[in-house]
This record gives C-alpha cells, structure tokens and sequence, in this order.
C-alpha cells in the first residue's frame, strides 16, 4: 500500500523505508510513516548537520541545560537561569509573511516558556532581497508588522535584532528568531514523560488542518509547486499565547506538573515521542479526546497537524485537579488525552482501534544521520588585490551613500513597530551594537547581540563563522558586558549539494574554533536547510545569538558620542583589507574577498580591555567597528545621541585612505573618554597589549575627518543624520 | 459605480478574531450564536467603465491585492 | 493610598504598573482579576495597558464587558478616581466613562518610542504635581491612539478643560510631526466631566526609573497620592 | 441560520486604511478606483431561532458588541 510515489511524497528515501521496515519489523501504515516523515525530516531528525554539531563546545561551569531541550539554559547567579534559543521561520515567511514570521515568534516563545522561564526579551534576524523591487518590500513590511503582532500583543519585548539586504535572499528571505526567559535554577522544567499511569494533557487551542506536512515543506526547495504548498501557512493567535504562557508558568511555579513540550513543527507526534524517549517511557492518547476545530479530521491530519498554541503535559494524577483548575481560570482547557506507559512505544487510538504502535525511540533516535559529501566552494574567493580597486576621487558622496544604504541605515522604521520598552527592563534600547535587559531586584543584566554576516560567509565560510562570533561578543563587550553563552542558526542551502555542504561544515569548525577560544558553549540552534528556490541558494547565513552577563547595570554604557571635547580613542589595529567590506559591495560592486583576518588571542584582548575600561568607569562610549568599517562607526557614534553631535578626526596611517576608512579589520572598537581619563585607559591598553591611537575629539557640528592633513570630508552632522534615518522611511513613503 | 469585496479566511483556516467574539458574546448570554467567523470588506467607488472590464479587474484586484489567497477567500458584487 | 491594578486577559502592562506603583511609588498595590466583583477598597483604580481579549474586535471592546467592569464603573461614577492607560484609555472609552474613540495611528503603524508630552491643565488629580506647560518624555506604545470625536464633543471638552496631555514637540509647540499618531488635537490624554477618570495613552509605569530613560511619569502617580491625601 | 453583519466607518471618519489600499491600487495602475473604503464583516451562524427574534437581537449585539457607534455604522442580513 505504500508505494514509490507515497515515499516521495512523504521525503522518505527508499533507503530511509527499508530501515524503518527493519525497525519496526513490518510494514507502516500510512498514518505510522507520516509520523516517520515528521521526525525523520531534516528540521527534526539534524540528519545531515549531526555529524558536524559534534564539534561544538557545548559544556561550561555555568551550563545548566546544553543542546538537546527546547532551549539551553546558563546559570547566571542569585539562584537564576537565563534560558535561550533562536529559531528559523524563512520558508513559511515568504509564503505568507506576517502569519509566517508571528508564527515564528509564537513558536520560539514557546521554547522558552516551556522550560518554566519566563520570556524577558526576543530579537529578530531578518535578510531581505533589495528594497528596490516591491516584492521584497511587502515580504519585509509584513514580517516586521507580523513579528511585532504577535510579540507586542503577548507583551514580550522585541529589543534588537540585524537586517540585511541581498539580492540572493529575493526569493527565500531568512526570518530567525531569538528569545531570551528567565528562570528560578531550581525551577527549570524539561519535556519528560516519567510515572507509568501518569496523565498526559492537551492544552490550548482546538487542532486544525494547520501546516500539515510543515516540518518537511522546511525541508524541502521551493519549486514551482509553491501554490499547492501554500496552504500550509499558519494564522497565529497571540492572544490565546498569551493566556497560555501565564497557565503554564503557574502550574510550573506551584510545581503542579512533571513534564511539558510545546507542539511546536511536527505537533503531536513530535511532543509525545520526544516526552516518551526523553525519560525510556510510552506514551498511549486517543484521538477521540483530541479539541478539534475542524469535522472529520483522521489520525494521519490530527498526528500531524501544527497547529499553533498547543502544548502536552505530563502530571502526577493526584495533581490533575489542580492543573485543571489553573488552565480554567486563564479560560483554558487542558483535557487527558492518554496516559504514559512503560511499554517505550507510542500507542495511539482512534475510534477504539490502535491506528499507531511506534518505538519512540526509532521514531525519536534512530534516523539515520548523513556524513554528506562535501566539495569546497570558492568561486570568489579569488582575491581582489588592492590594484584591482580604483582610489576613489573623493569620499564625501561614498561616505554619504554608505550611510544610507539599507543595510547602514537606521532601522527605526523597523523598531519603533516593536514594543521594546514593555516589561520596564530594557536599559539599552534598539539601535546600539546589543540590547540590555536589567533584572529586577538584582544589580544585573544580561546583554543580547545577534549577529552574521553573510558576505564573510559566502566568501570564507569558516573565518566568516569565526568572526561572527568574535562580533558578536564584541558587540557585548563594548557595553561591558562578560559573554556566557551562544546559539546560532545555521540558514543554508541544500544540503545534498557539496558545495553547501562543504559551506556548512567550514562555518561550523569556524564557529567552534571561536566559542572554544572564547570559553563560551553552545547551548541549542537550529539549522534551516534547503533555503533555495529554483535552484539557487542563499549566501550561507550563520546568524550567532551571544547571552551575556553585566554585572553592575549602573557601569553600563552606551555608544554614541556624550559630550563635546572629548577624547577618541581607536582601540585595535586597522590594516590595509578591502575584501568582503560593504564598501566593495555597495561602490565598487564587488562581492570578493579575502575577509579580513582574525586573530582571536588579539580580538580576547581587545574586548577584555574594553569591558575593563567600562568597569572602571574610564569610558564616555565605545562602539564596535564591523560593516562600514571607521566611517560608519564614526558616524553612528555622531548620530546615535538624542541630538547629534560632530568630531574631528585626525588620521595618521600610511595605508590606502579608502581601507583606513571603510576597510573592516576585525578586533576593533572606538571609544570616547573625558581628557582626565586617557592615562587611566592607556595604561591598562599597555598592559593589556593592544593598540591604540587618539584619533580625534567630539564636538562642533561637522563631521571633520583629515587623513595626512588632507581633508577628507567635512560634513554637517545633520546631514549624515538626515540621510542616515530617512532612508529606509522614505522607501515605504512613510512621513 | 460600487463594488464590495468580501474577504474571509478560508474555512479550514483558524481565525482567532472570530472566536474571539464568539466567546465574547456567548459570555454576554447570547446563547443562541453558534460560530462567529470575521472579515474584511472594501467598498469600490469605480470610475465609470462597462460591466465587462468590472468583471475581469475585481477578482484580479482581490485576489492580488485586497486577499491573500493563501490563506484567504474573496466574494464581489456591484451593489450601485 | 490602596491601588488596583485590573487584569483582562490579553493585560500585558499589568506587573510593569504594579511594579511602579508598589516598587517604585511604594504604594500599596494589588491585581484585580476581571472575573472577581470587589474592588478591595482601593482608592484608585488603574487600567493598564496591553490587548485585553486580543482586541480582535476593537481594542477595549470587549474588556468594557468584564464582570468587574461594571464594579469599576460604579465607582467612578460616584466620584473614585480611575486611570486608563493605553488599551486602559480604551476600555474607558468603549465603556462610555470617557468621551471619544481610537482610530487607527496615522501612519497604520504600531508605534513605540518616547514621546514629548505637555501638560495642558494642572487642576486634576492626576496632573497637580506637574506644572502647567512642563513637557513629559513618556514612551508610547500602540497601534490604535489617533483620538476622535466628533466636533462638538470637542468643543465641550476644551470648554470643560478635559483634555490633560498634548503631543508636543520636545520645546513644547504643538506641530503636525509631534502629533505622532494623528490624534484630534493631539489629545494624548483626557479627563471625563467630572474629572476623577483619565484615560492616556503614554506609559507612565515606564518612565519611573532613570535607567530607563525618564522618570516623568512619576508625576502622575506622585500626583494621585498626592490628590488622594489632600484634596479628596 | 447565517446573518451577516457588516460594520464601516461613518462618512464623517476618515479612513486610513481605506485610504491606503486605495493609493496601493492608484500606484499599481489600477486607475479606474475613485474611492476606497474598508470595513468588517461578521458571519454569525445562529441556532433555530424565529425571524422576530433576529429582528430583535442581531440589531441589538450590532450596536453594543460588533461596532462602535461613535465611528461606525452598520448594516446586516440574513444570508441562509
Ligand atoms: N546549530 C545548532 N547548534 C547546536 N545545537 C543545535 C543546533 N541546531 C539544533 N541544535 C539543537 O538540536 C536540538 C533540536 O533542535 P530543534 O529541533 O530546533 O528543537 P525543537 O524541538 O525545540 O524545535 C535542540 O536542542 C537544539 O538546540
Ligand atoms: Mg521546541
């Protein structure tokens, strides 16, 4: 009754179907193998990144929960856990962009919550195609409306985030989600299924024919099957979230329950196996007590069904009372669907027939994991030589198209339609280089940076994947901030290819070169494969999500220029390397390498001497440098404060002006400090080793930077700011 | 000359808006309501043209722009 | 002085106002669940912001309906003072406490950034702390805050020195940029006739701590107490 | 039973979003639109009930629940 066609359908190799043949000892049914498609997918099963996240650092003295849950979890002291992940919704938020990316958000918030945190903070991740075509501006204008639609409503503030903008991401936008809970240490809960004769329930909203087969549309290119796929696309309901989240995190406080999972992709099968396998169990439900939205349903829709805002749980029986009454005061029903057993099969009923009997652990564990070919890439990693880029005539009108380029611009049009502010705990609002959210009753904070870039990446997958993390825990530092912990989402294309996977093997040995040399683990990711349609894939887009701990929240500072007289100071050594900067890509059109080097022993100091500075309180600013190199920096740094402020710049090294300004030598950052404070810091940047140079002062109303006493430019302040933050508006005729 | 296009989730789509104000009203004791689902309704004032051209240029801008098809269904009539 | 703070479900402000008011107010400060009837004796009563229901319908549509709502009404029509803010300003206006309606912002953006607001009539429990014309730096954020009513309604409420918070420009003028979201008037906050409910759109809970950038809202809260000691 | 009620904006409110979707339809040359307004729509599907009852109550929950008659109007029938 299964056949070739019906394997296909499911993504199921014949291969793939002998094992499960073998597992099981007979052939599935119909409903059986669609479970087995579910978990066997690329986006449950890892099956083909497996064998490379091996190679993550992923133990710490502070790990309280490493890969493996639905979130990772870091002590952070005073008895608290800072629980986090970050999540890919890139397929559904293309199809249907507001309900893809609020899906998206409800999805990951669900993670968190689900391990007995509460969500504190989320940021977002967005890659668009050019804004000069309408289609990528609708896909954007619905992503950002649908990420602040389910994430204002439910009251979790959307504090940060990164937006790029690439013609490779025309057709398969990347949205990714990070969010960051908070937690008792004592009272972090895991999806388990432990007690023969405990009762298992369902609560949340009814079941539909929602995204039936979304966990394997994620695992698939787009073709030119689109239409038929469509309706898989989910509608969020944040409010029933939102009830949600607040049930669920009573009855974990009163300890109430012993296991959760949210149905999150592949639903019921995928919380039920997982809870079973999880703690050597079985699990048996029957469909008939299932809420359901929509007539008819058969057991194949109802295990399969995404539909959103639905978790299972797992309570002692004597305690089922209890829970009931909490889920009925937040207008919730949580009904007993099965209980487990300890058979470690998952037994399912309909209608009084067994319609499914599954080991969970072949289902669970035992899909087969790839070692895929790999074959490198590296059409452009021919070098670009210095020679080969004309010297600009001048810089004046290059500095100000930087400057408003999509990707330099400011992003307020995209934040202000985020609640950032809710919860009264962001202490660093979006826009500077990581968002602080302060613990109440505490002296702490933890610092969030999100960050890829996925021109490195194309062109050197694996320094590329070295240097975002080494940026993004810069962009901690330079709030002062100690890094803890990371999660990173892998967005590449298909797999299958050597050359992508050859990509993904080379940022993932890059990535764990640097959290080893960084002392930080990883705690939990995600991997979204297949991002091509029709063939053509995205750049290999690692997008690093960094957790870090500040201490006292009063040293904290921000990285706009305070006030005028004050002292630069270029932390860090700037050498004479163009390739893979926005500048070849935005004015020269070339999208090249080499990237610039790394040295993480270097790029350690730096930050240490940073965070150091900001402890001792010596420091007025500091801000990274990364895309735009100096220049951009510069400018934000003008720009950035509530009204702006100018500089004068006085640059005196021998290389290539152009590089001086735009170049993007990793292991930098700029700081401004009151005069009476520079011995203080030079001193410790002697001891610490690390470069530096006074570059120059705040103040007046131009920005004035000089290279050999040659004018460079000399632009009022208020011009590079209008340029800055109009652009984007502009775009979308937004007065 | 006006035409209204009606635009709904398609049935098998949840629509929580609908829900939502069921649940209000089977609170208020409006027992006697048995699903509520919500909408969308725009109201064209055209420029004079022939029924022809009405008939071809509505559904084309309901279903690219007013709808989402993927999730959402339309209905039209002239109703002046 | 007691205050009650109401949560509808879908109330996402509820703790961030509690903790102004018990935390950094050092009031006593409690929750008022919606399905309850008693008001606890509290002597003000606080609407907090967020999506009460999910405001599929209309936002505060159907909040209005709540089984304390009708409690909270009776109370402000014998005199105790109530404060809406956000989705609680929207409440009182579908509940009729409040003069007026929320269309959506001009821009149909949601909208979440700090604002300038001017003081526009200090005689009020809520504002007598303030001074008259002083510029407030309170976050807003919604969706639905471009005020309306209709033009005699209005007339009435400048007659009747209703109308408590303007959106300004950071040196006090009124302009069109200013008015953010497109409110008539650029009402940001306004009073009944009576003068003991207020319903505002900026978060006052959210400018009570200098970390976060303002402690303008302080002024509200401090005004209250300050009204519920003296002048009640 | 089904009724349906549809709810709009009085003349004398503006109407953004209508005003919106109408300079959308004006960019994407679809010229022939004069005028653009939008609205909700509401499908309530009701026990048995009589005719005078729906006469009664859709009126009723029209204007306390469904709109708000400070903005809005609305209109309603039986459609099965
Ligand atoms: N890139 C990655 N790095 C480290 N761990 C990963 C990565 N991708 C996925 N994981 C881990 O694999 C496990 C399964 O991931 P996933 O299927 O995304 O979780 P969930 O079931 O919560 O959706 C998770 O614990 C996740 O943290
Ligand atoms: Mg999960």
């Amino acid at each position: 009754m299964i056949d070739k066609h019906t394997l296909e359908e499911h993504g199921i190799t014949q291969e793939e179907y002998q094992e499960i043949k073998n597992l099981i000892q007979r052939e599935p049914n119909l409903t059986e193998l669609g479970i087995f498609s579910l978990m066997w997918s690329e986006h449950c099963s890892y099956k083909s990144s497996k064998v490379h996240l091996k190679k993550f650092p992923t133990s710490g003295k502070n790990v309280i929960q490493g890969p493996g849950e639905n979130a990772g979890v870091i002590d952070i002291g005073d008895g608290l856990a800072a629980v986090f992940k970050i999540e890919s919704h890139n397929h559904p938020s293309f199809i249907e962009p507001y309900q893809g990316a609020a899906t998206g958000v409800g999805g990951i918030l669900r993670d968190i919550f689900t391990m007995g945190a509460r969500p504190i903070a989320t940021l977002d991740s967005l890659r668009f195609g050019p804004l000069s075509h309408p289609k990528n501006k609708s896909v954007m204008e619905g992503v950002v409306s649908g990420i602040a639609g389910y994430g204002n409503s439910i009251g979790v503030p959307t504090v940060g985030g990164e937006t790029y903008f690439d013609p490779c991401y025309s057709l398969n936008p990347l949205v990714n989600v990070f969010c960051l809970g908070l937690a008792k240490k004592e009272n972090i809960f895991y999806a388990r299924a432990e007690g023969k004769g405990n009762p298992v329930l369902y609560v949340g909203s009814k079941t539909g024919r929602d995204g039936i087969h979304g966990a394997t549309m994620a695992s698939s290119e787009f073709g030119e099957d689109l239409e038929e796929k469509r309706p898989n696309v989910q509608v969020g309901d944040p409010f029933k979230e939102k009830l949600l989240l607040e049930a669920c995190l009573e009855v974990m406080e009163k300890k109430l329950v012993l296991g959760i999972q949210d149905m999150g992709a592949a639903g019921l099968t995928c919380s039920t196996t997982e809870m079973a396998a999880n703690s050597g169990t079985g699990i048996e439900i029957d469909l008939d007590l299932i809420p359901q939205r929509e007539k008819g349903m058969t057991p194949y829709e109802i295990m399969l069904s995404e539909s959103q805002e639905r978790m299972l749980i797992v309570a002692k029986k004597e305690k089922i009372k209890q829970v009931q009454k909490v889920f009925e005061r937040w207008d919730l029903d949580a009904v007993i669907i099965g209980k487990v057993t300890d058979t470690q099969n998952l037994k399912v009923f309909a209608k009084g027939q067994a319609v499914v009997d599954l080991p969970v652990s072949a289902v669970v564990h035992l899909c087969p994991a790839y070692q895929r070919e790999t074959k490198p890439h590296s059409p452009t990693q021919t070098a670009v030589c210095s020679s080969d880029v004309p010297l600009p005539e001048e810089y004046e009108s290059i500095f100000l198209q930087m400057v408003r380029s999509p990707g330099l611009a400011n992003k307020k049009w995209i934040f202000r339609q985020y609640d950032h502010m809710i919860q009264t705990n962001t202490a660093v609002l979006p826009g500077a280089d990581a968002a602080v959210i302060r613990i109440k009753d505490t002296q702490k904070a933890l610092a969030i940076s999100l960050d890829g870039n996925s021109l490195y990446t194309y062109v050197d997958p694996r320094t590329g994947g070295k240097i975002a993390v080494a940026e993004a825990c810069r962009n901690l530092s330079c709030l002062g901030a100690q890094p803890l912990g990371v999660t990173n989402c892998l967005n590449f294309g298909n797999p299958e290819k050597p050359e992508i996977m050859w990509q993904f093997k080379e940022a993932v040995e890059g990535i764990a070169q640097a959290c080893r040399a960084f002392q930080i683990p990883v705690t939990g990711g995600n991997v979204s494969f297949y991002n091509e349609t029709e063939g053509a894939s995205v750049d290999p887009t690692p997008v690093l999500g960094v957790v870090g701990l500040i201490n006292n929240v009063d040293t904290l500072i921000s990285p706009e220029f305070k006030e005028a007289g004050d002292c630069i100071v270029l932390l860090g050594e700037t050498k004479e390397e163009l390739g893979a900067s926005e500048y070849l890509k935005q004015i020269h059109s070339k999208k090249c390498g080499p990237v610039p080097e790394i040295d993480l022993e270097i790029e350690k100091r730096v930050q240490k001497l940073c965070r150091e500075a900001i402890s001792q309180g010596i420091l007025q600013s500091a801000h990274d440098l990364s895309e735009g190199g100096l220049a951009h920096c510069l400018a934000e740094c003008c720009v950035l404060r509530k009204t702006p402020i100018g500089c004068q710049i006085q640059l005196d090294q021998q290389i290539r002006t152009d590089a001086l300004l735009f170049g993007e030598t990793c292991s930098r950052i700029l700081v401004s400090l009151k005069n009476k404070d520079k011995d203080a810091l030079f001193a410790l940047a002697k001891k610490a080793s690390v470069p530096f140079a006074i570059i120059g002062k705040t103040g007046g109303k131009n920005i004035f930077v000089r290279h050999f006493g040659e004018t460079i430019w000399d632009i009022p302040v208020q011009k590079v700011y209008s340029l800055w933050n109009n652009s984007i508006p502009d775009t979308f005729h937004v007065k | 000359m006006k035409v209204r296009v009606l635009v709904s989730f398609k049935e098998s789509v949840l629509d929580p808006q609908g829900q939502a104000v069921k649940n209000a009203l089977l609170t208020l004791g409006y027992d006697f309501i048995e699903d509520v689902r919500q909408g969308k309704i725009f109201e064209l004032e055209l420029k004079d043209m022939s029924r022809e051209k009405i008939e071809e240029m509505i559904p084309e801008i309901s279903h690219k722009v007013l709808s989402n098809p993927i999730i959402e269904k339309f209905e039209w009539e002239v109703i002046d | 002085m007691r205050f009650g703070v109401v949560v509808f479900p879908g109330s996402n402000c509820d703790h961030d106002t509690l903790y102004a008011l018990r935390d950094v107010t050092n009031q006593e400060s409690f929750f008022l669940w919606h399905k309850e009837h008693d008001l606890k004796d509290a002597d003000c009563i606080v609407l907090p912001g967020g999506f009460s229901y999910g405001d599929y319908l209309r936002s505060g549509a159907i909040a209005r309906f709540s089984p304390l709502m009708q409690q909270v009404k009776e109370f402000a029509l014998s005199g105790g003072l109530v404060l809406g803010i956000c989705n609680g300003f929207q409440v009182l206006l579908e509940l009729g406490l409040l003069p007026g309606a929320m269309l959506r912002n001009k821009n149909l953006k949601f909208l979440c950034q700090y604002v300038p607001i001017r003081i526009e009539n200090t005689e009020t429990p809520f504002t007598n702390r303030g001074k008259p014309g002083q510029v407030l730096h309170i976050p807003i954020a919604h969706f639905d805050g471009n005020y309306y009513t209709d033009p005699e309604n209005l007339k009435k409420i400048h007659q009747n020195q209703q109308v408590v918070f303007r959106y300004a420009n950071p040196d006090g003028s009124l302009s069109s940029a200013a008015n953010v979201n497109g409110s008539m008037d650029s009402i940001a906050g306004l009073l009944n006739e009576q003068k003991n409910v207020m319903g505002m759109m900026p978060h006052p809970e959210r400018a009570s701590d200098l970390l976060l950038g303002s402690t303008d809202g302080q002024i509200i809260f401090e005004s209250i107490i300050h009204y519920l000691k003296n002048d009640r």
